[in-house]
């Protein structure tokens, strides 16, 4: 079942209200990360909110996704909590991953989200692992990847779909072409027109979306998820679409100007829907209004979970490295423990 | 009991196998006790793996769970990842320990930091056998050592088998470990024989190294086939040296207190692996005993490996930088 | 400049000979292997010649390849000198390599030839690299990488063609698909009908031609090569063909069974070329019988002098580590130079 | 000169710079100097690498000569391999040293064995550059220090300077080396200044330790940042304990006769290095001076390093796992 159904109006709302979530997260987060609130890189997701919104919607809730390093989009198009999320921008003992992964690593294993990357084209072959559990165990789950159109360069993101279709893996990749790696455009790092037609390689469905349009990335995947679960094997679906920001915060940009981002401003995803919504008569200017205030409200207490959160205490470095426990490890944990840390 | 059961030499509840058919038992009891596990690897069902490994298995558990894969190391150890994420427990081949560069990516910073990254809230049980070692002719790109990296490494454990039993009862370990393990095969010894243990819930701990043969006067810590190399060596400087050998098993975590107190007793120290010497696997024992033993050494520590070549080719060449039983008799003899 | 043109008498009987010293070669290295002659993993090219022939046929001298790890038919199909080679299989000193190489380590860098190699897929990226020294220093030569059906799931296969297609380099993929990798036949490794299709991946040109015809593998190879040299970029070939023998010898070949073998030796590489030529009235029988004759000579040619030439000295194992003399190595050549070596 | 210049704190014939400008003069000189040089790597040309480290030099070299990659780490590092094999020179970026594990394969297979395996008919002369190590809240994937696993594969070399003179004068060296050597940049230290030659024809030799700062009692070797934290421990114990500090600079070859030379003075020795301790560059250090300096030891060696973790995300977590000068004071504290 869809987490969110574009036909419904409950549907429409919900996901009207994570692509806001999303951008107030990352407009949010790129703040604090100004005022030197959130140590380390922050990728943010801006402008590309319908891509991770459109194609969650159209999944089940059990299903898995892999993310990237830009992953706060797919944790909040997953259900993730945007308080436990920002605790771990803030390194805190209540974020997802007890402060010891920060924005690039949240992770929610149980909700099916297997870990925002900070190794790009790391996701597909983990996607395509989670698929065979769900193969081997003959259940409907399908397992999502998300990567970028820089990724797509990446042996192992050839390897991964490679072997889901060989092996008719219940997957989907989703590629995310926001235009550029880093700091190098698409034509750069690829000499196709359109990176979907890489399926061509695999024998597997291929489709160029419009990623500003959150009604034909869920449409995509929707297909794609039922041939998945038909036990029809993998499609890939590239969705054109732009990063507003930098390609992290910092970014002083020498490989594009304001101009070329405006061009793409025009087609704000979410502007794009609500004008949607509103010509259909779903939904009115005030409702908006109301969606966002709410929306805000949750991204300011938010903040306010992340900030009163406790820092995990020196000792904790030492626990998680492995299930069993292991003398190397524990010595320095003991002292740790003993000492209060940070000097050995 | 395995198909190829021969009753044990003497010692009741064992029986005698190969260290290729001790393998080969732990994967069968291992997939019969628990049906999330499964063997994925280039050429491990019909072929059987090109060592023979395997061999049978596809018969027994059909191919899903005895599963050939595309040539896509990285591919489908990520895959083995992925799946170990979600509830399987997958146990990969690598053919050769030096195609271990092809999955490294999936390996150092998905694998091995899953867990920890996660805040723990993921288990990783994901065994990956593999191949090393030099002396048959395969010349450089098929015959390396390279499990010091893996056993540095954080978030990763790492056992290097030298005789039948360990070799059972160390992979059984791995395959019931929640932590990913590396399991190294030194190709020279799949014919090698012992006596096994037939009891089905017979394990062995990873982190535990084992005294092969008591002895007085030099510790010999060794490492797969150098575990057989080094008992040879002791054999023949019985009635001159005392030799105590000892498989270390597990690389990390690494058995310190079974080495410290074999060099309490002993006072010197010979570490034979077939890494190669700069960096390897003899430098870590040697720091150990410096660590917790300094006051009971009484001449420096030898290290018996490889000198920092790859393997050559030709026999004539394979043989100098091979270590065998007489560089360990070599090292003994030069503390004693 | 063809090194042999196969629109001449001489280029043909020269593509004949090529062929024929191969298929020699490797029927005598097989033997040698059953009689405990040869140490290590031999890989054989029996059934597969007229992809190596056709390919370097159509290649200027000065061009690159990189091989594989059957790569006795790349190098002989390259030019190099079957006694040296053989001389490398037995580990002697006079050997490609001076016996540290073996079979699957071949190479005559100077001859433009890179190496077999014994890491299935692993040439593609060398090969990106030496047509990025032509691109660099703007010669017109080529760099052509052999691999096989099963190495275009590898990883740096993809990772090479895109970035050969994104800069122009002036290269060839030549994916040999004998139908196996190992003991896994080509549809159990990839979803494709014809692995040429893997080229629309990178836009750039694919075709599958017959590999057991060298003419047309030959035509194939010298429209890529022209447009490699006038800066178009890579072309994807992909040659049909089959391996006569197992995977490496000693395979009991559990995978397949005789009357598969069967139906493609009746394509038979040498005999249809041959056939054609008779044919043509090109080359007569007595012809044919005396040109074999003569390979056979050279290939006992061969073998007497890889019997009789010497094995390296124990110490040479520390030669050719390093450019540079390193501590490290040097004490153990000197104790090996002193005491003759073996035990240290 | 580069750019950058500022007249050298009383040395003549030198300039003050960071770490970051000493990189980027050693590259500029050596591609003048020498046009088979070439650098590619990720976003190092319009973006000016991801450190800034090599901005300005598309312009001044274009874009031929300082490339952007696609994000196809073994590609492009296999495209070098092949490019040195033929007659180029190229200086490969790779990002983070995390993503090391993506060319893996071909380094290992590759850069590190051809010239080996084809019995010394081709050179190897190519650089690679990366970056290491902890401090910057980066995480698990963007903070590992592995320069250990270079340091023990045969065929490669490694160095990790630990100050803006060893830093150009090394990374000079490794380009003009017709051997493939391994660069790790300390992503700490690029604002570290200090004195640095401007004569163009200066090198440091690779496999040359330096002392950094003479004393008696103990010897610490140190790599990278821990060179600055070393420093920083011997002027607070100055007075108390008169500390040796050593800038190890290159890993391999190892230049044992310096270290050993100090600890026959001292007498002790403390390692120094951000690796994770297990198996990591301190082993062999301490093995080193085992081999040849055991019986002018005084106490057991002591180690500082990651303790066989990852590098966590949170401030409050990084710090305790981080070394830094307390540790090297608290260890040197221990021996003496
Ligand atoms: C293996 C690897 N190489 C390089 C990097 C550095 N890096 C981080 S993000 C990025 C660009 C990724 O581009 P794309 O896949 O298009 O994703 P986007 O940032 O545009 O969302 C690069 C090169 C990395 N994290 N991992
Ligand atoms: C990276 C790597 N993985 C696996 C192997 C083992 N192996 C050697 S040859 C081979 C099959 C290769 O198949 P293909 O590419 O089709 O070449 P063919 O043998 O058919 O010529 C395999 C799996 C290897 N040498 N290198
Ligand atoms: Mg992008
Ligand atoms: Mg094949």
């Amino acid at each position: 079942m869809v987490t969110a159904d574009v036909e419904t109006a409950d549907g429409q709302t919900e996901i009207l209200r994570r692509m806001l979530t999303i951008r107030e997260f990352d407009s949010t987060a790129g703040q604090l990360f100004a005022d030197g609130e959130i140590p380390g890189f922050v990728h943010l997701y801006i402008g590309e909110e319908a891509v991770a919104v459109g194609a969650c919607a159209a999944l089940d809730e059990d299903d898995y996704i892999t993310s990237t390093h830009r992953g706060h989009g797919h944790c909040i198009a997953k259900g993730l909590d945007p308080a436990r999320m920002m605790a771990e921008l803030y390194g805190k003992r209540d974020g997802y991953c007890n402060g010891k992964g920060g924005s690039m690593h949240i992770a929610d294993v149980d909700a099916g989200m297997l870990g925002a990357n900070g190794i790009v084209g790391a996701g597909p072959p983990l996607a395509a692992g989670a698929a065979l559990t769900a193969q081997l165990q003959g259940d409907e789950r399908v397992a999502l990847s998300f990567c970028g159109d820089g990724a797509v360069a990446q042996g192992q993101v050839h390897e991964a779909i490679n072997l889901a279709a060989t092996w008719d893996l219940p997957s989907i990749f989703l590629v995310e072409n926001n235009q550029f790696g880093e700091g190098t455009p698409v034509e750069k790092q690829h000499n196709v027109e359109n990176l979907s037609e890489t399926a061509e390689a695999y024998d597997i469905p291929g489709f160029t979306v419009d990623g500003m349009d959150v009604v034909a990335v869920y449409e995509a995947v929707a297909e794609a998820r039922k041939r998945a679960v038909a036990g029809d094997g993998p499609t890939l679906v590239e969705a054109d679409t732009y990063r507003f920001r930098g390609h992290f915060e910092g970014d002083h940009q020498p490989y594009r100007d304001e101009d070329d981002i405006e061009v793409w401003r025009e087609r704000d995803p979410i502007e794009a829907f609500k004008r949607r919504l509103i010509d259909a008569g779903t939904l009115t200017e005030d409702g908006y209004e109301e969606l966002k205030s709410e929306v805000e409200a949750t991204i300011r207490e938010a903040v306010s979970f992340a900030e009163s959160a406790d820092d995990p205490a020196p000792y904790e470095a030492y626990d998680d490295m492995f299930a069993a426990s292991i003398p190397e490890i524990e010595q320095f944990a003991r002292k740790a423990r003993t000492d209060g840390g940070e000097s050995r | 009991m395995s198909t190829e059961a021969r009753p044990g030499a003497g010692t009741p509840g064992t029986e005698t196998m190969t260290v290729r058919e001790a393998i080969r038992a732990a994967l069968r009891e291992e997939m019969e006790r628990d049906d999330r596990v499964f063997l994925m690897g280039e050429d491990v069902a019909t072929f059987g793996g090109v060592f023979d490994v395997s061999d049978g298995l596809l018969d027994e558990f059909g191919d899903e769970r005895i599963r050939d894969t595309p040539i896509s190391e990285a591919g489908f150890t990520g895959a083995g990842v992925g799946a170990a994420a979600t509830g399987s427990r997958p146990v990969i081949e690598i053919m050769f320990s030096d195609f271990l560069g092809v999955p490294m990516e999936q390996i150092m910073n998905q694998m091995a930091k899953m867990r920890y990254m996660f805040g723990g809230k993921t288990d990783m049980p994901v065994t990956v056998r593999t191949t090393e070692g030099g002396g048959m002719g395969a010349a450089s790109q098929h015959s390396g050592t390279v499990h010091t990296w893996f056993a540095h490494f954080p978030g990763l454990l790492a056992v290097t088998p030298g005789t039948p039993a360990a070799a059972k009862g160390l992979l059984k370990s791995a395959i019931r470990s929640d932590d990913p393990v590396f399991f190294f095969e030194n190709k020279m010894i799949y014919e090698q024989e012992g006596d096994v243990p037939t009891d089905p819930d017979f394990t062995i701990p990873l982190g535990e190294a084992h005294v092969e043969r008591e002895g007085d006067d030099v510790t010999v810590v060794a490492t797969q086939r150098l575990v057989g190399e080094s008992l040879s060596a002791a054999d023949e400087l019985d009635g001159e040296v005392s030799v105590e050998v000892i498989d270390l098993r597990s690389l990390y975590p690494l058995d310190t207190d079974t080495l410290v107190e074999s060099v309490e007793k002993t006072g010197r120290l010979v570490v034979a692996d077939e890494s190669p010497l700069s960096y390897g696997v003899h430098a870590e024992v040697m720091a150990r005993i410096n660590d917790r033993a300094f006051f009971s050494l009484d001449a420096p520590m030898q290290r018996v490996g490889v000198p920092d070549t790859h393997i050559p080719f030709s026999p004539a060449l394979e043989a100098e930088v091979l270590p065998d039983a007489d560089d360990v008799r070599a090292a003994v003899e030069n503390v004693t």
